[in-house]
């Protein structure tokens, strides 16, 4: 109990300092290919496809989901100043409004609100899993996007679509804290961001306080983790169950 | 084999929806299209049986045995509908609260034990030293890849990843990529044997039945029929946008 | 007023009942132990209840698609709207183990929903022969151990080359094992943080839609 | 190299996906048609599933949790039915079923049928006996461990659980000398460490669809579970119990698939590399 206690405040605590200073972030690899995957979009004059996965804003994937919100705000603003058409769909109804003024607002940023088409853009496609699934294949196949980004909470539909934007020959990146999903994009995806990298990614184009200053917590949280490791290890090493003995109590 | 008439429709019914399920591998078509509204609409209802079934077990039985409080609960229970109204959606947020807070509380209490302090103490007793030498480079691997891929997902301490260091999350990544790697192959173990058994439901108690072998190349032709894009096939004409 | 209501109180209710159980389990204080019994029973009830959700967002969806005759889906709106009704009323009325429901289960939903989690596996056969490439050092690594634990998963390859055996065997406890427990912690830490921003009330997302005075408060 | 060579390599990474899609189905269906009989190891882990019923002492409850959905079926429904032979042939214990998924009462029925208990004597509500499904996954394991019959009062056909001499002195997690959960939910496989494992220490066996095995792995390494199979060494637990059923009969096709899918994937990293080779002969 401890433990949760220290985590408890490390992380209230930097989610107050990160409202004066935000924290600075690593380079993510993934999101640096972003310009060049909607750059390659404008050269074939092709869409760019974004989805965000299942999952609703009031589940425990809530935060995947916001995540793929905040990354879409940014590829809209890029494809906005690149003149490249970016599909959005969607497999939440709740979420429609809330992408509509992400990306309206996007569009404006980029100075070119008159090019955006709320109705052409945003795809509702069911709230049904499959049914979702196929509708997007049906995207993939008739427009042929030149790149593909999923990020948010990903199921079963994974594989399919990797493999199926992989045929039309779409570069790709995906993101999904969803551990059991992570896999099929790895094997098929040109870029991959890899379980809570998503978060970081999120948090770190949102600029959100609570987010960042959430996650500075946690990386808190692995860095105990890492040291008490270590100690463990070489205690153990030198014959002493010290650190062991003390995660027990 | 002596089967009963209800048994035999029973069969019929989920071949054909087996059949017409995996033809989406192939292309979308109309089967597939109603196959899968059955699936979504039985998912649906199947969800209201057992919630109906659990509310009456778990909350009528003891309320009818005297828990009167109970009563609170099915009130509760009846304003998480509430999200549907337009004005009054907020009341449902009472009920919300307390799923969201046991759900949270039941989550955080284990997660910390089960799958922070108990993994790292895990990790902390594994023997380097003492052991035979292969046990101990593995160990010691273990422990590479468990401290590296905790490190790589620390995000905010950019300074931890500059230049050299930059290796750490190198060594992290090639220990994912493996199990990537792993879990996949798994996966494909996992879905042949689920495409195996629903083949082995159709070859043993399927086409054995009479009529089945007659019935079999009629209902592919039927789907490849369907298949064909609706402006190039002479009937029925396109009248919906695909 | 409104806002204490609507927003303060129900984040409130989430505080006291995630604390209630997590006291609950680490100190054991006499009396919380039945309130926390009852909590528990009420958030299976409660749960119970919410399964008629995924329903109604579906009666919600397919009667619009009904009244505005969509194209192409409509005819199928009702069939599902239909199907909803037979499950639900036979699954009531004979109870969930009943005999007629039971053979309605197995003739359609049980066979459905085996039939669409395996077809993911012809995905996956394409996945196999298109996209598993060693295209770099990582994908060739991925590709490198995926075949190992194919070959494996093969019985008769493994009995042939029993090499493979112990070879598989590590790799799935040292690489896979280490490399899962690594993303384990990390992701234990984000649940943990994401119930510390719920219990404050920093993550409202489970308020869902937002009332018009908060929209204007500016959340 | 000639302008057909190139094509060839492109052709040759570009197959159609109905082709491979109607050879892999050619693959499954010969080796149903025509068995081959080819041999299954025994893996540790199945060896130590069947080692832990074997060791449990007479008079001890089990709790078993059928955790799955239809999907998982063809893996798990084999595993669960050469489990039961198990524990019934070995005799003078209590299992009882509980469903953390929705579908679980009506496969258990499957199951139940497949293993029929009493050809060995075994007597629903005295050897066995299913309480039906709980929802709220870990909210259903965390009050069923607290206190039973506070969450359920009754079997999935609603009689009344006092009528049945099995749940006598069965009150809460610590009445359990043994877990065992069948599932294809993370929630299910890993709640169970979280809910009953972690504060009651009840010994925990776990059998999961293969895709979820790898990220229950760390839970088996810290000792959290005895014993984590996938369904699909249920033929390893048929040739344990001696007893060859449904999951020994997919060990054929299994081995043939793989060794296709292993092909494919040889063949098309040979045809990447020789479409680059091609495409850099060209070039240069």
């Amino acid at each position: 109990m401890g433990m949760l206690i220290a985590l408890w405040i490390f992380i209230i605590g930097c989610m107050e300092m990160a409202k004066k200073k935000l924290p600075s972030f690593r380079k993510l690899a993934g999101l640096d290919a972003l310009p060049e995957m909607v750059g390659r979009a404008a050269e074939m004059n092709r869409p760019v496809h974004f989805t965000t996965g299942l999952g609703e804003l009031t589940g425990t994937v809530a935060p995947q989901l916001v995540a793929g919100l905040a990354v879409l705000g940014y590829v809209s603003e890029l494809a906005a100043k690149y003149g490249v058409k970016i599909i959005y769909s969607v497999y939440q109804a709740q979420v429609m409004p809330i992408a509509t003024e992400l990306m309206r607002e996007a569009y404006i940023r980029a100075g070119k609100a008159d090019a955006f088409d709320a109705e052409g853009q945003i795809r509702y496609l069911s709230g049904e899993q499959f049914a979702y699934a196929t509708a997007v294949q049906g995207i993939a196949e008739r427009e042929r996007p030149a790149a593909n980004i999923m990020i948010g909470p990903f199921y079963a539909e994974s594989m399919m679509f990797s493999e199926t934007f992989f045929r039309i020959g779409s570069i790709q990146l995906a993101g999904t804290a969803r551990g059991y999903q992570i896999p099929f994009f790895a094997v098929v995806c040109d870029y991959l961001l890899i379980g809570e990298e998503i978060y970081a990614a999120g948090a770190y184009l949102s600029k959100d306080a609570v987010q960042c200053g959430s996650i500075q917590g946690q990386d808190l949280g692995k860095l105990i983790a890492w040291i008490l490791m270590f100690i463990g290890v070489l205690a153990t090493a030198a014959g002493s169950p010290i650190i062991i003995d003390l995660l027990k109590a | 084999m002596a089967v009963d008439l209800g048994s035999v429709i029973q069969i019929w019914i989920a071949a054909l929806f087996t059949i017409w399920i995996y033809s989406i591998a192939f292309r979308d078509n109309v089967f597939f299209k109603f196959a899968e509204h059955t699936f979504v609409g039985a998912a649906a209802g199947h969800s209201i049986v057992y919630g109906v079934d659990n509310v009456l077990r778990y909350g009528w039985d003891p309320f009818t045995k005297g828990a009167l409080f109970y009563a609170a609960v099915f009130l509760l229970g009846v304003i998480l509908y509430t999200r549907y109204h337009k004005k009054y959606f907020w009341v449902s947020r009472f009920p919300l609260a307390v799923m969201v807070g046991i759900g949270i509380g039941l989550s955080m209490r284990a997660t910390v034990t089960a799958e922070f302090i108990a993994q790292i103490q895990s990790t902390a007793a594994m023997k380097v030293l003492g052991v035979d030498a292969w046990t101990g480079f593995s160990n010691l691997l273990f422990i590479i890849i468990v401290l590296t891929v905790v490190y790589f997902f620390v995000f905010t301490f950019p300074a931890m990843h500059a230049g050299k260091r930059g290796i750490i999350s190198k060594i992290a990544r090639y220990g994912m990529m493996a199990a990537f790697g792993y879990s996949f192959a798994n996966t494909v173990l996992s879905r042949f044997n689920m495409i195996f058994g629903r083949l082995d439901f159709l070859m043993t108690s399927w086409l054995p039945l009479p009529g089945a072998m007659v019935a079999l190349p009629i209902v592919l032709i039927l789907l490849a029929y369907a298949m064909i894009p609706a402006q190039k096939r002479p009937w029925p004409k396109p009248s919906k946008p695909s | 007023m409104s806002l204490l209501v609507r927003r303060q109180i129900p984040i409130l209710i989430v505080f006291v009942s995630a604390l209630l159980v997590m006291v609950d389990y680490f100190l054991k204080i006499p009396g919380t132990g039945p309130v926390v019994k009852d909590l528990q029973n009420w958030g299976i009830i409660l749960t119970a209840f919410a399964l008629g959700f995924g329903a109604v967002n579906l009666f919600y969806l397919h009667t619009r698609h009904i009244s505005r005759r969509t194209a192409g889906q409509w005819p199928f709106s009702i069939w599902l709207l239909l199907m909803i009704v037979v499950f639900a009323v036979i699954g009531v009325a004979t109870g969930p183990t009943g005999p007629q429901y039971s053979w309605l289960y197995n003739a359609s939903y049980f066979a459905l929903n085996a039939t669409v989690y395996s077809s993911l596996g012809f995905y996956m056969t394409t996945g196999c022969y298109r996209a598993l490439r060693a295209r770099n050092a990582e994908a060739a690594l991925l590709l490198v151990v995926g075949a190992i634990a194919l070959l494996k998963n093969a019985p008769a390859v493994a009995v042939g080359i029993p090499v493979i055996i112990p070879a598989e065997a590590w790799l799935s406890a040292i690489p896979t094992t280490s490399a899962q427990r690594g993303i384990m912690i990390g992701a234990s830490l984000g649940a943990i943080a994401l119930g510390v921003r719920t219990m404050i009330g920093r993550e409202t997302g489970f308020l869902g839609r937002l009332t018009e005075a908060e929209r204007r408060g500016g959340t | 190299m000639s302008k057909k060579g190139k094509g060839f390599w492109a052709r040759l990474e570009d197959v159609p996906r109905e082709v491979l899609y109607v050879i892999l189905l050619i693959v499954f269906i010969i080796p149903m048609l025509n068995p081959i009989g080819f041999p299954v190891p025994i893996s540790d882990a199945v060896k130590k599933w069947y080692a832990t019923i074997d060791a449990m002492p007479a008079g001890s409850a089990i709790m078993i949790d059928f955790g799955y959905s239809g999907g998982g079926e063809p893996e798990l429904g084999p595993m669960a039915v050469a489990v039961y032979h198990h524990i019934f042939r070995k005799g003078g214990l209590k299992s009882i079923t509980m469903s953390t998924s929705i579908e679980g009462p009506l496969l258990w029925d499957k199951v139940i049928a497949e293993v029929k208990p009493e050809t060995y004597g075994a007597k629903y509500g005295v050897d066995y006996i299913h309480i039906g499904y709980i929802s709220g996954t870990e909210t259903a394991m965390a009050a069923v461990g607290k206190d039973l019959r506070a969450t359920t009062n009754t079997d999935y056909k609603k009689v009344s659980l006092d009528q049945f001499p099995i749940m006598q002195g069965i009150k809460d997690a610590s009445s359990f000398k043994l877990l065992i959960c069948y599932t294809t939910g993370g929630d299910q496989s890993e709640g169970w460490v979280r809910q009953w494992y972690t504060p009651y220490k009840v010994p925990y066996l776990c059998s999961v669809i293969a895709m979820m095995v790898p990220t229950m792995l760390p839970y088996q390494k810290a000792g959290q579970i005895v014993s984590l199979t996938a369904g699909a060494q249920a033929g390893e637990m048929e040739l344990l119990i001696k007893m060859p059923g449904r999951g020994i009969k997919s060990a054929d096709v299994i081995t043939l698939t793989h060794l296709l899918v292993f092909a494919f994937v040889i063949i098309g990293n040979i045809a990447y590399y020789g479409r680059k080779a091609s495409e850099r002969a060209g070039g240069g």
